[in-house]
């Protein structure tokens, strides 16, 4: 459901177009959108107005070829027209500046939920509080949130439309997003700054749940005790972010698919070829670099892993031999 | 930087009683003079904002990694900076001398001025060069190749070699190098430039009525010396 | 460089009369700048903590301003060269304040990713 | 060369520059101005077609959603190129190298520039750097914008174009400012006699505003090349985070020459539509001195604001704050402009030849340009806005709508000047509104696209964005269709052309009062200055003898 531009206004322009206000600050940045518009159609309107009007009235014709005589400067006049644009803009950039600081204070509603973003060529991976790590981001509507965003190769910038929100994920340092969702539902994720041959591809969910409960019963889901190795395994791919590049139903995607790898004959990107086994999947896991399968981009960053994990990965791999 | 008279007819006046290095578009030798001084200021305007960058990576640098700067800062012998300041600010005289021995038409003393110039320049440039030597081979190279040897970690004051060694040591010699680099750059080609002016001192085409180079070649040569006033106390004292 | 007042054209016609600078006046500049030098060795000795900066720095521009207006003849020549030179020194001088203004607030950013880095051990 | 006896001006002397030598080397190695502009002229109109089928290209394969045309990775190559040589080649030494280097000595009075062989080196310059561009994009191309923001544009894995790409940024750099330093020594030190500072033609006081603009941004430009140069081959720990580096450090000195850039592009045009719009009304500009303290104003408050482009980019909040107010100030010199060039319509005699039709384009796209930048200059909106096809369509109007249209006037304007011959002016008109349209159709579906949260730079994208995309795709070849007319005709009237008189249009400045091709040497002996838009006296002898003033009227 499109909100309509202004709900005061509702022009048929932009309605329509301007995307779900999901964040409580979508409000304010959609009123300063519309008095800019306004503003901004006014003096369209006079400009292209007075140039239809007087190329109109004092066209060239056989009747009247020389201008009538008129002044050639009238500093009161300047001086009007210096003045009022000045005086509109600073109303404008006292109004924007005001909504600015409103975005990035931290709001009233309990305390924060902090998130640690992490961006990579092209993917995004959130770790939520109690260690849930996921592709897609999990808030909770009504409670402030704050996003502590890191990029571990090359700017991003996380962009959420429906927020009104956008920061890059600089290398080397955190930047900080703060912001309450107010509307519970599922908002796309993009990235606003290059970053790269899937750039476009590089989406993600915000997942807004109505309540803190339903969030909590997320939370829970697959940190149950693992009863065996190949559970591990599969813990790792969903915590470790192995799911980004990886798919387990035979596309290739960032990185090569899981399915039917065990065992498999890998050609390498040099050419040479090696069978898939314990050996090869670890060091993989902690040098990506070494090994890296034809046609693919070495863009895997090494994924410390301990000795039961290792285990656990590889025994997972195995049971992907036919089904998922 | 001003035109010597091209091959084109139709100047205002006769055309053999137009001096020989008055440009076909000025009136007079004072109007040529007068746009070519004007010329060269404005070069000499966006050589400053061309060092303003490098000076911007020295800011910045230094405000965010005081502890960098204080320990590195000790890895150059500030006597060789001293020394090159006073070879640099008496090249600068000499060169505003030339100046005076060309207005004045004292062809022995231009000849004299300019070769001084050129010598002291020389003089800095080994200087720099010995400077350079001397950390190369101690491996203190700059950015991901700094790896200073252990002699030159001797010569450090026994406080310093106390302090951790701070992170990114390189990232200071890149900026050291940069700098001092593109300066270094800059006086190489005013050495060239005072070759061209002494080759045509020799032939004698400068005198009271046309000494245009002689000026600019100088203004370029005395903002090379600024620059070089601004770059020693930063690298060589704080 | 908003000097543009309707000032009088630059001279146009006629020889300028060229500035020749006596020998008392250059070799008085050689030796200030000498003396400057001197004194911003013997003020880096002493201990000021930030103040040593801008000390270094205030004798660093009062010698540039010697060479300018002496040795290139900015004190008697035609003005706009002058207002070039201090336009151009003006913007150099926002880009370097605005800049260092800039990545000193964002530092702590920086400095909280490399104790992260440094406190896994990388 | 036939001059009008008795009539004719009795400066001119010489045959006409044209005519002044022959072969390749007097023109490669001329000092002539006028043989610079030209030859400037046919460079950059070369980088004006190669950039734009590389626009075709990038629309092309945004038909669809999920691409297809072209390989992301080709894609990416091809926006980098795009963007690099439209604003390097083409956008920034368009006016003031093309036509600014031809008309600036004759609305002086001058024989030429005060260093006519800085002109030439300065031309060879953007040649070397234009060749270095090709290389680039036979090397294999860079595809990291043509912003190249490291990390990503320094990359080890991004091979060597990107050596080639800043060695041409440095060396194109440095073409901008010998032409900037070049205009102003002439401007400041070669006005004739009887020609103060507000006797100047507007034009020259716009090229006066982009010459300081030229000397101080250009060689931030060339030293930020030069740092990520050597970044990248020595890992200097500048600007790559893995060696201690900061790439916001890069943005920052990026941007403190880009944005002065973009008024390097847009001043020179705003100094066009001054002129044109004068003399089509045939009426003296209205507001003379506003309108030449708004150009130097907005070259000067134009170096205060570069930090708009960072607001999300990680600069600090009061850094963003004081960039948003000063943004906000550049605004108001541009609309003092358009309200004083609106003011010089007014109760003029307005003759609709192409060059007016251009311009009366420039005023509608240059509204819209101008006042979409309150968008992203406020900090609110900025946040929501930025790196979206909002973006993308704001500059686009305010470069290739109202820099290539006054673009466009000031070529229909100055070329029976330039070539001696009478441009035909029902192409001129039909290309005029070819390129209006189809501008429109081309950039206003980006301004919904983008406000809809399609971010730029997307080799594929959402299909809701679809229809916005497709209606911009077309837009493209209907505008890429005007311009062919306009070049067509342009191209048809050097060989069938009327022949044009010396002042076919009416006009008081010096340039009119030289035959059309003028002199090799512009004029016998320097006339003397006179007011620029005082079109008293002046009569339109015939359609082949143009406008002839009546003898001691007039004479400033």
């Amino acid at each position: 459901m499109r909100q309509p531009l202004h709900s005061l206004l509702g022009t048929v322009l932009a309605a329509g177009y301007l995307p779900e206000r999901a964040s409580s600050v979508a409000e304010g940045v959609d009123r300063i959108f519309g008095f800019i518009f306004w503003l901004s159609a006014f003096f369209l309107a006079l400009i292209l107005a007075l140039t239809v009007l007087f190329v109109a009235r004092y066209r060239k014709r056989p009747s009247r070829t020389e201008p009538e005589p008129s002044p050639s400067q009238n500093l009161r006049l300047e001086l009007v027209w210096s003045a009022i644009p000045l005086a509109l803009v600073m109303v404008v950039f006292a109004v924007s500046t005001r909504t600015y600081f409103r975005m990035s204070e931290p709001e009233a509603g309990g305390p924060a939920l902090r998130i640690q973003v992490t961006a990579r060529r092209w993917s995004w991976w959130f770790e939520h509080p109690g260690g849930k790590g996921a592709g897609d981001l999990h808030l909770v509507a009504g409670r402030p949130t704050e996003l502590v965003m890191v990029s571990t190769d090359v700017i991003h910038s996380l962009y959420l439309p429906d927020f009104r929100l956008k920061q890059d994920a600089v290398p080397g340092r955190f930047t900080r997003l703060a912001f309450k969702p107010i509307l519970p539902g599922r908002f796309t994720i993009t990235c606003a700054e290059f970053c790269g041959t899937d750039h476009s591809r590089m989406t993600a969910q915000a997942v807004v749940h109505p309540d803190q409960a339903s969030f909590d019963a997320w939370a829970r889901e697959g940190t149950q005790a693992a009863a065996t190795l190949a559970d591990v395994g599969r813990a790792i791919y969903a915590a470790k972010g192995c799911i980004a590049c990886h798919s387990l139903d035979g596309t290739p995607r960032v990185g090569p698919t899981f399915k039917n790898l065990w065992g498999k004959e890998e050609k390498l990107a040099d050419g040479t070829s090696v069978r898939v086994d314990e050996e090869y999947v670890r060091e993989s896991i902690l040098k990506p670099g070494a090994k890296v399968v034809a046609g693919f981009a070495n863009v895997m960053p090494p994924v410390p892993l301990d000795e039961r994990e290792m285990q656990g990965v590889a025994a997972w791999l195995q049971t992907l031999r036919d089904g998922p | 930087m001003t035109a010597p008279g091209t091959d084109r007819a139709g100047a205002t006046m006769p055309a053999e009683d137009r001096p020989r290095f008055l440009a076909i578009q000025f009136d007079s030798m004072g109007a040529q003079a007068a746009t070519g001084k004007l010329g060269i200021w404005l070069f000499l305007g966006s050589e400053i904002l061309f060092f303003g960058g490098l000076f911007t990576a020295y800011g910045v640098y230094r405000a965010n990694h005081h502890e960098l700067f204080r320990y590195a800062r000790h890895f150059l012998d500030w006597r060789l900076g001293a020394l090159n300041t006073v070879v640099l600010v008496s090249s600068s005289l000499s060169a505003a001398w030339s100046v005076r021995c060309a207005q004045l038409g004292q062809r022995r003393g231009l000849h004299a001025t300019l070769l001084a110039t050129f010598a002291l320049a020389g003089v800095f440039m080994a200087v720099k060069v010995v400077e350079y030597s001397h950390k190369l081979h101690n491996g203190v190279g700059w950015g991901a190749s700094c790896h200073p040897s252990e002699e030159i970690l001797a010569t450090l004051p026994a406080a310093v070699r106390a302090l951790p060694a701070p992170e990114h040591l390189g990232t200071f010699f890149s900026v050291y190098y940069l700098m001092t680099g593109l300066h270094g750059l800059h006086v190489l080609v005013g050495m060239g430039l005072y070759l061209w002016l002494l080759g045509r001192a020799h032939r004698g085409d400068f005198g009271p009525g046309y000494y245009g180079p002689v000026d600019t070649v100088a203004l370029y040569w005395h903002l090379v010396d600024m620059i070089w006033i601004f770059l020693f106390p930063l690298f060589y004292l704080m | 460089m908003t000097d543009d007042t309707a000032s009088a054209p630059a001279p146009r016609h006629g020889a300028a009369i060229p500035h020749v600078l006596p020998p008392s006046v250059l070799l008085g500049a050689a030796v200030a700048l000498f003396a400057l030098t001197a004194l911003t060795v013997v003020a880096s000795r002493l201990d000021l903590g930030q103040a040593n900066v801008v000390v270094a720095l205030a004798i660093a521009c009062l010698k540039a301003s010697v060479v300018a207006l002496v040795f290139m003849h900015l004190a008697w020549e035609n003005r706009f060269q002058l207002v070039v030179l201090v336009i151009s020194a003006l913007f150099a001088v926002l880009l370097v304040g605005f800049v260092v203004f800039d990545t000193t607030q964002y530092q702590p950013d920086l400095r909280a990713k490399e104790a992260q880095l440094r406190g896994k051990g990388r | 060369m036939t001059t009008i006896a008795g009539t004719a001006p009795a400066l001119a002397a010489g045959e006409s520059y044209l005519e002044h030598g022959h072969g390749l080397r007097s023109w490669l190695l001329t000092l002539d101005h006028k043989r610079i502009g030209i030859m400037y002229l046919a460079a950059i109109t070369g980088a004006l077609l190669l950039g734009g089928v590389f626009a075709l290209v990038l629309r092309l394969n945004l038909w669809r959603p999920a691409g297809g045309l072209v390989s992301n990775d080709v894609y990416n190559k091809l926006f980098t190129l795009h963007g690099a040589v439209m604003v390097f080649l083409f956008v920034i030494p368009g006016i003031p190298a093309a036509l600014g280097n031809f008309v600036l000595p004759l609305q002086l009075g001058a024989k030429d520039l005060a260093f006519p062989r800085v002109n030439l080196i300065s031309w060879w310059l953007y040649m070397t750097g234009a060749a270095l561009f090709v290389a680039t994009l036979v090397s294999g191309g860079i595809d990291s914008g043509w912003t190249l923001y490291p990390p990503y544009s320094l990359e080890e894995s991004r091979g060597l174009g990107i050596l080639l790409a800043l060695s041409a940024l440095f060396v194109v750099g440095f073409s901008s400012i010998l032409t900037g330093l070049n205009f102003i020594a002439t401007i400041h030190t070669m006005r004739p006699r009887g020609m103060g500072w507000f006797d100047l033609p507007l034009f020259l006081w716009a090229l006066y505003a982009t010459g300081i603009i030229q000397i101080i941004a250009t060689p931030v430009l060339g030293i930020t090349a030069a740092m990520g140069f050597l970044e990248r081959l020595f890992h200097l720990g500048i600007f790559m985070p893995e060696y201690g580096g900061d790439p916001v450090l890069f943005q920052h000195f990026f941007w403190f020459y880009s944005h002065p850039a973009v008024y390097i592009m847009i001043l020179p045009a705003m100094g066009i539509v001054s002129e044109v719009v004068s003399v089509f009304s045939r009426k003296p500009i209205f507001g003379y001195r506003f309108i030449a303290m708004s150009s130097i104003a907005i070259a000067v408050i134009g170096f205060f604001v570069w930090g708009h482009h960072m607001f999300v980019s990680g600069q600090s909040r009061w850094a963003s704050l004081v960039f948003s107010f000063l943004t906000f100030l550049v605004a108001v010199p541009s609309a003092i402009k358009t309200f004083n060039w609106l003011a010089t319509l007014y109760k003029g005699a307005i003759d609709l030849k192409t060059p007016m039709i251009y311009v009366l384009a420039f005023f509608a796209i240059f509204g819209v340009g101008g006042l979409t930048g309150l968008f992203l200059g406020a900090l609110a909106t900025d946040v929501a806005l930025h790196d979206t096809y909002f973006v993308v369509a704001h500059f686009h109007f305010v470069m290739v709508g109202a820099e290539l249209t006054a673009f466009l006037a000031g070529l229909h304007y100055w070329w029976p000047k330039m070539t001696g011959r009478m441009y035909g002016e029902t192409s001129g008109r039909v290309s005029a509104v070819l390129v209006f349209l189809g501008f429109h159709l081309t950039f206003v579906p980006q301004f919904l696209a983008g406000v809809a949260g399609m971010p730029r730079r997307y080799a594929t994208y959402a299909p809701a964005f679809q229809a916005n995309n497709r209606l911009s795709t077309v837009g493209a070849f209907v505008l890429a269709l005007g311009l062919v007319v306009a070049l067509a005709g342009l191209v048809v009237s050097l060989f069938r052309g009327q022949r044009a008189p010396a002042n076919p249009w009416g006009a008081a400045s010096l340039e009119w009062t030289t035959p059309s091709p003028p002199a090799h040497d512009n004029f016998a002996e320097t006339p003397r200055g006179n007011k620029p838009y005082d079109f008293t006296g002046l009569r339109l002898v015939s359609e082949d003898a143009g406008w002839v003033r009546a003898a001691g009227e007039g004479r400033g």
